[in-house]
């Protein structure tokens, strides 16, 4: 049997709620001294999706993983109940484990790129579980296999079962990766992060082919941070934070009724429309939104005024890609122009065009209407100071072997007053930290024991160390959990309506692009698809590509 | 998978630290026996007794004699100065040599760098023993042409090495990061691209150092290393392989010797390289 | 890699005494020979040290091997008189500057070409005017003036003087007789790998690095007197192995792998003479490995400095000691005891006398303030002494060892004594010939003769340098009582003036002895009748057969 | 992410500036060693002289004379270089100064039994690292503890060492194998452990490291996840992976082998370049020396060309770019 067929075969009806697939009551999970799950309980019923919903370290994926036997080295499993279709899985032996897996459980991590063996062939890749557990020869495998990724909407399945994982797009990487799940049409599907890392239209297809398999009556648990995600698909949803569940019920209800005060800030802290204009961050429970007032923006004389840059790369295989293709904008003093698009779209390429790290093939910047790209190196190096930059992945932009302090204090001294004396350096490095909202004892400390968080806080005051008129950020909260996201974002806007800063913000994600952008800049394959005001563009996109990103985007309110 | 992780760094199975420890120690008596031989043995190395030859190892001659009578022990302890010697220059001949020719291809590029990688795929094709033979040849078997021999044989290894970390090290976040706070070139290069591109390699050397001494017996074993009575640990296995049927102990306590230092010095390399890969991530 | 091995010179077999010594030693342990039954033909493994670049040629490697190829005219018998081979009898002139041979009828090369007088006449025409084999130039300058064919079976050899040692000479390896057709119409490389020759053997095949495989000469006709039996070789193959690894070489013995081997390491002889009947020790005739003393330049110009030297150290318990008792002390520096006409009286030549050496140095006027580490000093410079050797080649690791033994006593008495190890490279590099480059190098040249005193100490003159006299000792009156030697038809008179040039150079102490360079061979026990020729120790193999 | 392919006009031109580089490689590496000798002490007609004769002696002027005329030393150096080159070019490597033979016979014979070594040593080394690795990594601490004290020691064990301890206890004491075994098949067992051993454990060490890294890959709990068996995952998923790394220090071993297949071949009396390579340098045999040094790096890069070539099969992103 296939799962192509028996996919059809077997609809389940959604409507009566049959008796659950899975049951976990009490789960405790240590390693070592350190517990990580403190008494989860939950169920699954057929043709329903359970989403468990958390930010990193709260203990979700283990929980997930702890389902299909493989809570991972060290791992100390109790519960009061571990069942599966009425079988208690703690009493099973690997072998039996071995023979759950793939069959009765499939799983889906996130980020098919790792997920997939990249050194073998995609089909072999799908087919593996039937090979594993012994279904059919190999001609019929291979077959099955074709069958699958077509089920999944592969295009032209033959020659993609032929590629490896690296030849295909991260969309049809991840549908494979679902196929390879589904290959044995297992009753419970877990899906762990499956749209992570993916663009919004092809992680909106990919949740439709979620929602079918549970359409089929399979059961489902998805693990996520992303509320948005979540709210498409969940029937059910659990919040965990630090290995509890703190709320679960009906998706409908706890996503718009909220009971717990950790829900209800995860709730606030999604950047959208919504929240354009006012801090992410409640001071407090019950206490009323607070709206940034912010000085009217003088658009007479752009800060950095980009006109006509492109950039052409040649490959060593002599195949010439336009990366960015004649891409025009300007931004003001104290305003924050965003740049969205997915990746590859070329918006990195034209941050470090604006930030002259990269000669551009075509046109210039203009830095406060004075050349800026068209100058030499050492002509600019004296001008750097004037623009900052704030990376996606801090860590990797600090030298591992200096301390926060040391970090800023360098950066201080490239500013317009140098620091005199090593007391100054420091008194105004700690009232930078301040200023970020870090502590002054974080002056010694390494970036690597920082958390994510602090991190992007520390790279935001480097940023402004030399007192920068514009500060290019990108993708500066991407890596961060909701909450933390929204703590960096809040500081962002209150460092602009401070210092009158200019950002070019640049992110993949629309809800944060909306939510920080007075302009916005929609690029795609390198081009500038549309431009406009942030409330015009997305309350009224023009160009088609616009309207699909926004149709797909997955909102909170749409649930 | 962070708790993958961390399970994994518990359970990852290179030597286990009381390996580790054990390695320090004989590498620490090895140094105390190169600086103060004289702490730990009060016979001469070169006190010749030839009515007491090739006695077995006792408690009076722990590794016991050589052919001239002289206490096999003691040598070894006289000789290791001059190894470690060998090893430590040699090391520090090759790393000279590959920190220069690396660093020059990684920065400069273009024409500069296809030269000296062409130049590196030439030394690598020349067996590195016979780079040795000419060495010796031209200048004699003697201290320093160990020296020298064995550096230039392991040098392009070491030079490949430097290049690629250099080029890591140029291509990383905070290189960029640093030019865009608008620093000078040298300023970069000497505050963040050298010393971080010099790191990992301080692991490569403990390693490079057990090697080269390794090596440096070899061309003792062919005959081109230290000359006798010097008691260098290569020339004391080389003396002794002869007797190996009849007086098992010269050659197998000198080459105890050597293989259980280059084990210990790796180990500890290892060890260093996983602590500053760990500081790294 | 090949340890490079001493290149042995011409020389003449020892005293009888010498042979006898070894033979003693060889029936000493072990059952009596002969034992087991006899078995046809077979294949017979030989493990040498050393490889030679060509077959034959000036260096001893090539005297051993070629010898099993190419048959002489003249051979020395053990008492060290000459025996017929291929010339059946001689004639000397009585102004002694004619040697007259008669051939053997009827002999072949192994290309069917005869053996006649004019390939005799051409094969010493080749040594004396081409470079292939100097040694056989060497022994025979100045003294060889032309050969001549007389008649098919007889050949005359004219000479520029009276050379009694001639003869002896003659029987080295180094004058084997080639086909005159080969060496003529075939490649210098042919004849390099395969000679021809009229011998017991004739070379199948010379796989490099690993082997040369003889096969039996069906046909030969032309053995030695000295022969142990009449006819072809008994065995059908021979293969002489090259295995330059001490340790390796005797293994292949104790393990069957090989029948007999070449230079054992002293450390097993004692083992091989309980384990195998044929054991010979080959005390080799010549120059002992004594030190060339530098007499030009440095520290040893002054001749008590030498004398201290030479009195300064005990070299007889060193060598005693160093070689487990294997290698006797030489103590005559100019010739060892198996050489005729060996001067005994030098054998305890400046016994150990530390006392004397000091008053020595002190009537030497080495009296200034000792260095840190206690050497003696003159006018502020130091006793220092540069011994250089070839290191595993003329000096084994032992003898390494003797060397390293006493450079500790020479310091007892001041000397600050520097060894030198050379390379083969280095030695081969003629880059030590000038007198500045060291004060003393030990190092051997074994030779069949007295004559040997001419190749070494020969002075040096204008004309005619003489680039072996590594003493750069240049006596006339000692070169006179040489030549006069060397060319006195009257042996009484020949011998007693070798004994005086020795004495000569022993009490100007122009070299110093230090021990006799010698052959350790042993046979497996089914081999029988194994013996080594006598002018240098050729192993000879066309007597030898196998038992079960 | 898919990348289009090269034009085929770039990829020719590629291949064509690999092959030009790689000639270049040998022709520098014959000509450094055609000069490097000429710097050696002593001059090439007193060596040959001394070694013809079996002396060490000065030569009187003439003689020396005529053998610099026989063998062209007479000429200035570059002229003598420009014909060795010319040589080069039509495949004459020139004649050995001692054996009289066209170098390409005195390496010809000898070339075969080294390769054999040295890739037999490859090929065992591999073998015994990836059994290694395969059966301790991620067995817990004592067994991955000691496999990996395995590793550091065998990595640590000098050539001649193994090889002097393997020939004692396997053909003396207890006589298994030859002692002299020259090219035989039993004859060569010893060699090639002698240069396996120490290899194998410098790939264990690497594939042990790779291996852990692997083992942590996400694809290596999805493959679990499907119920594969740990044994399955290693072979199937990780060991693929895990290999990379070695393959390319398997290109770098090689330069270390043939050095080692010197010892080896020394200690077992086994023919081979080795041999021929000391003595050609002690007898400073020019063009003997610098034919076996082209002859190596010409092995060597094409060793490093199939060494390239095995990486792309084992992991085909390679392929592009």
């Amino acid at each position: 049997m296939t799962a192509g067929t028996t996919g059809i075969a077997a609809p389940a009806p959604a409507t009566e709620i049959p008796a659950p697939l899975v049951r976990v009551e009490g789960l405790r999970i240590r390693f070592g001294a350190r517990e990580v799950v403190r008494g989860v309980s939950f169920t699954v019923e057929p043709g329903r999706c359970l989403a468990i919903v958390g930010e990193s370290g709260s203990g979700k994926s283990v929980t997930a993983r702890t389902l299909v036997g493989l809570t991972g080295h060290g791992a100390e499993v109790t519960a009061e109940r571990i069942e599966f279709a009425g079988h208690d899985l703690q009493r099973l032996g690997e072998r039996a484990w071995r023979s759950i897996r793939g069959r009765e459980i499939g799983y889906v991590l996130q980020d098919a790129l790792v997920s997939l063996d990249q050194l073998r062939r995609v089909g072999d890749e799908v087919a593996e579980p039937l090979r594993v557990h012994k279904r059919g020869t190999r001609a019929e495998r291979a077959a099955a296999a074709v069958e699958l990724l077509a089920a999944v909407g592969v295009p032209e399945p033959q020659v993609r079962a032929r590629q490896r994982p690296y030849e295909l797009s991260g969309g049809l990487r991840q549908r494979a990766l679902i196929a390879s799940a589904i290959a044995l049409d297992p009753p419970l599907l877990i899906a762990d992060e499956p749209t992570t890392a993916l663009d919004v239209s092809v992680q909106a297809q990919v949740l439709d082919l979620l929602a079918e398999a549970k359409e089929r009556g399979r059961a489902l648990i998805m693990i996520s941070h992303d509320l948005s995600v979540v709210a498409r698909m969940a029937d059910h949803v659990a919040v965990m934070r630090q290995g509890e569940i703190v709320e679960q019920g009906p998706a409908e209800q706890v996503l718009h009724r909220p009971q717990h005060p950790y829900t209800r800030a995860l709730l606030d802290a999604v950047p959208s429309e919504h929240t354009r204009g006012q801090r992410l961050v409640r001071p407090a429970a019950g206490q009323p939104v607070v709206r940034r007032e912010r000085a009217p923006i003088d658009r007479s004389r752009p800060v950095l005024d980009a006109r006509g840059l492109t950039k052409v790369y040649t490959g060593p295989d002599e195949v010439v890609r336009t990366v960015v293709d004649d891409v025009s904008f300007q931004l003001y003093p104290g305003e924050t122009l965003g740049i969205v698009g997915e990746s590859g779209s070329g918006k990195t390429t034209t941050a470090r065009m604006a930030l002259a790290l990269l000669e551009p093939t075509a046109g210039e910047v203009l830095l406060h209407g004075e050349p800026w790209t068209a100058l030499t190196r050492a002509q600019r190096r004296s001008r750097r100071r004037r623009i900052g930059v704030v990376y996606q992945d801090p860590l990797s932009s600090f030298d591992p072997r200096w301390s926060v302090g040391r970090l800023l204090v360098d950066a201080l001294s490239t500013g317009p007053r140098p620091p005199a004396s090593a007391e100054e350096a420091r008194a105004r490095t700690v009232r930078l930290l301040d200023q970020v909202g870090l502590s002054p004892e974080r002056f010694d400390a390494a970036p690597l024991r920082l958390s994510g968080g602090e991190r992007q806080r520390v790279a935001i005051a480097r940023a402004l160390a030399p007192e920068p008129e514009v500060i290019v950020c990108d993708e500066p909260v991407s890596a961060l959990d909701v909450s933390i996201q929204a703590q960096v974002l809040d500081l962002l806007t209150d460092l602009q309506d401070e210092l009158g800063v200019s950002y070019l913000f640049i992110s993949h994600d629309l809800g944060v692009i909306h939510h920080m952008s007075d302009r916005i800049l929609v690029m795609k394959d390198g081009r500038v698809v549309e431009q406009g005001d942030a409330d015009e563009v997305f309350e009224r996109p023009q160009h088609p590509y616009t309207q699909q990103l926004l149709t797909a985007l997955p909102r909170l309110a749409a649930a | 998978m962070t708790v993958l992780a961390r399970s994994s760094s518990v359970a990852l199975g290179r030597l286990p630290r009381p390996g580790t420890v054990l390695a320090g120690g004989f590498v620490a008596l090895v140094v105390l026996a190169a600086v103060a031989p004289g702490l730990l043995t009060s016979d001469t190395p070169t006190q010749i007794d030839l009515t007491n030859a090739l006695a077995p190892p006792s408690w009076e001659h722990p590794f016991g004699t050589d052919e001239a009578g002289r206490d096999l022990l003691t040598r070894v302890i006289h000789g290791t100065g001059l190894s470690l010697g060998i090893g430590l220059g040699a090391t520090g001949v090759s790393m000279a040599l590959a920190i220069v020719l690396g660093a020059a291809a990684a920065l400069a590029g273009g024409v500069v760098d296809t030269l000296i990688t062409r130049l590196l795929e030439v030394t690598f094709a020349f067996p590195s023993l016979l780079a040795a033979l000419l060495i010796v040849a031209v200048f004699g078997p003697s201290v320093t042409t160990s020296i020298v021999a064995v550096g230039v044989g392991s040098m392009p290894g070491y030079a490949r090495m430097v290049r690629g970390q250099v080029l890591a090290v140029k291509e990383s976040g905070y290189i960029e990061a640093a030019h865009a706070l608008g620093h000078r070139p040298w300023r970069v290069f000497r505050q963040h691209l050298l010393p971080n591109a010099m790191r990992p390699l301080v692991a490569v050397v403990t390693l490079g150092v057990g090697q080269s001494i390794v090596w440096a017996s070899s061309l003792a074993f062919l005959g081109l290393g230290v000359p006798p009575p010097s008691p260098e640990w290569g020339a004391l296995l080389d003396a002794g392989r002869g007797y190996i049927t009849t007086s098992w102990w010269l050659a197998i306590m000198p080459g105890l010797v050597i293989v259980l230092f280059a084990v210990a010095v790796t180990s500890l390399g290892r060890t260093l390289q996983q602590r500053l890969e760990g500081a790294a991530r | 890699m090949t340890r490079p091995r001493p290149f042995r010179r011409a020389g003449v077999a020892g005293l009888g005494l010498a042979l006898a010594g070894s033979v003693l030693a060889a029936c000493a342990g072990g059952p009596s020979a002969g034992s087991g039954t006899r078995i046809e033909g077979g294949t017979l493994t030989y493990a040498h040290v050393q490889e030679p670049p060509c077959i034959f040629g000036g260096w001893i490697q090539q005297a051993y091997i070629s010898r099993q190829v190419l048959d002489n005219l003249v051979t020395l018998d053990t008492d060290g008189s000459i025996k017929p081979w291929l010339a059946t009898s001689w004639e000397v002139s009585p102004d002694g500057l004619t040697y007259t041979f008669t051939l053997k009828e009827g002999v072949k090369f192994t290309d069917g070409t005869p053996l006649d007088a004019e390939a005799v006449a051409f094969n010493f025409d080749q040594w004396m005017t081409t470079q292939l084999n100097g040694t056989a130039k060497v022994s025979l300058d100045p003294y060889y003036r032309a050969a001549e064919v007389i008649d098919p079976t007889h050949v005359a050899i004219r000479l520029n003087a009276p050379y009694p040692q001639f003869l002896t000479l003659i029987t080295q390896g180094y004058f084997g007789i080639q086909s005159p057709t080969a060496l003529r119409t075939r490649s210098q490389a042919e004849n390099c790998e395969k000679p021809i020759g009229s011998g017991a053997f004739v070379v199948e095949e010379w796989r490099k690095g690993q082997e040369v495989v003889f096969k039996k000469n069906p046909n030969y006709t032309s053995w030695p007197a000295t022969a142990k039996h009449e006819g072809p070789a008994y065995i059908d193959e021979l293969r002489w192995k090259f295995v330059p690894d001490p340790l390796s070489r005797y293994a292949s013995l104790t393990t069957g792998q090989s029948d007999v081997v070449y230079e054992i390491p002293t450390v097993h002889w004692k083992d091989a003479q309980e384990k195998f009947e044929t054991t010979i020790r080959y005390i080799t005739p010549g120059k002992p490995i004594s030190f060339y003393i530098n007499t030009a330049a440095g520290v040893f110009t002054d001749k008590l400095v030498r004398q201290a030297f030479a009195h300064g150290a005990d070299r007889k318990g060193a060598v005693e000691a160093g070689f487990h008792g294997v290698i006797p002390y030489e103590g005559n520096p100019a010739m060892s005891r198996s050489t005729p006409d060996y001067n005994a009286d030098l054998a305890d030549a400046y016994p150990f006398d530390q006392a004397k050496a000091n008053a020595l140095l002190d009537q030497a006027g080495w009296t200034g303030p000792r260095t840190p580490e206690g050497i003696r000093t003159k006018d502020g410079r130091p006793l220092t002494v540069r011994i250089i050797y070839g290191a595993g080649s003329f000096i084994t690791a032992e003898g390494a060892t003797v060397l390293q033994a006493l450079q500790e006593q020479w310091k007892q008495v001041g000397f600050g004594v520097e060894l030198i190890p050379l390379t083969r490279a280095e030695l081969n590099s003629g880059r030590f010939s000038d007198p500045t480059t060291y004060d003393a190098w030990p190092s051997y040249w074994t030779s069949p003769s007295p004559a040997i005193l001419w190749i070494v100490w020969r002075p040096t003159t204008p004309e005619k340098p003489n680039g072996n006299n590594r003493s750069f000792y240049n006596n006339p009156e000692l070169a006179r009582i040489i030549d006069e030697a060397n060319t006195s038809t009257d042996p009484e008179r020949a011998s007693q003036l070798y004994r005086q040039a020795q004495q000569i150079i022993s009490d100007n102490a122009a070299g110093i002895g230090l021990y006799t360079q010698n052959t350790l061979v042993a046979a497996a026990n089914r081999v029988k009748d194994f013996w080594l020729e006598h002018s240098q120790g050729e192993p000879v193999f066309s007597d030898v057969y196998l038992v079960q | 992410m898919s990348t289009a392919a090269p034009a085929p006009a770039a990829r020719l031109r590629r291949i064509a500036g690999k092959l030009l580089s790689a000639v270049l490689v040998l022709l520098v590496a014959a000509s450094i060693t055609f000069f490097v000798q000429l710097l050696l002490p002593g001059d090439r007609a007193t060596v040959i002289l001394n070694i013809r004769n079996g002396r060490d002696q000065q030569w009187p002027a003439e003689e020396i004379a005529a053998i610099n005329h026989q063998f062209g030393f007479d000429r200035p150096l570059i002229v003598q270089y420009l014909d060795y080159l010319a040589g080069l070019l039509r495949g004459d490597l020139g004649t050995s100064y001692t054996e009289f033979r066209p170098v390409t016979a005195v390496i010809g014979a000898q070339l075969l039994p080294t390769v054999v070594l040295t890739v037999g040593a490859l090929v065992v080394a591999w073998l015994i690292a990836v059994t290694v690795t395969l059966l301790t990594v991620r067995r817990g601490r004592i067994l991955g503890g000691i496999g990996a004290a395995f590793e550091a020691f065998t990595a640590s064990l000098p050539h001649y060492w193994v090889g002097m301890l393997l020939l004692v206890a396997f053909a003396v004491q207890i006589p298994i194998f030859p002692v002299i075994g020259g090219d035989t098949p039993a004859g060569t067992v010893l060699p090639v452990l002698t240069l396996a051993v120490p290899l194998s454990g410098f790939l264990g060490q690497v594939l042990r490291e790779e291996f852990h890294k692997v083992l942590d890959q996400p694809f290596i709990t999805t493959a679990r996840t499907r119920g594969m068996s740990d044994a399955a995952v290693r072979l199937r998923h990780a060991l693929r992976h895990a290999v990379l790394p070695g393959i390319t220090l398997s290109g770098w071993a090689l330069g270390a082998l043939v050095s080692g297949s010197v010892i080896a071949e020394s200690i077992y009396g086994r023919p081979g370049i080795g041999q021929v390579l000391v003595t050609a340098v002690n007898n400073r045999d020019v063009p003997t020396v610098a034919g076996i040094v082209l002859v190596v790096a010409a092995v060597y890069i094409v060793a490093n060309v199939l060494v390239d070539l095995a990486y792309t099969l084992v992991d085909p992103r390679l392929r592009i770019s």
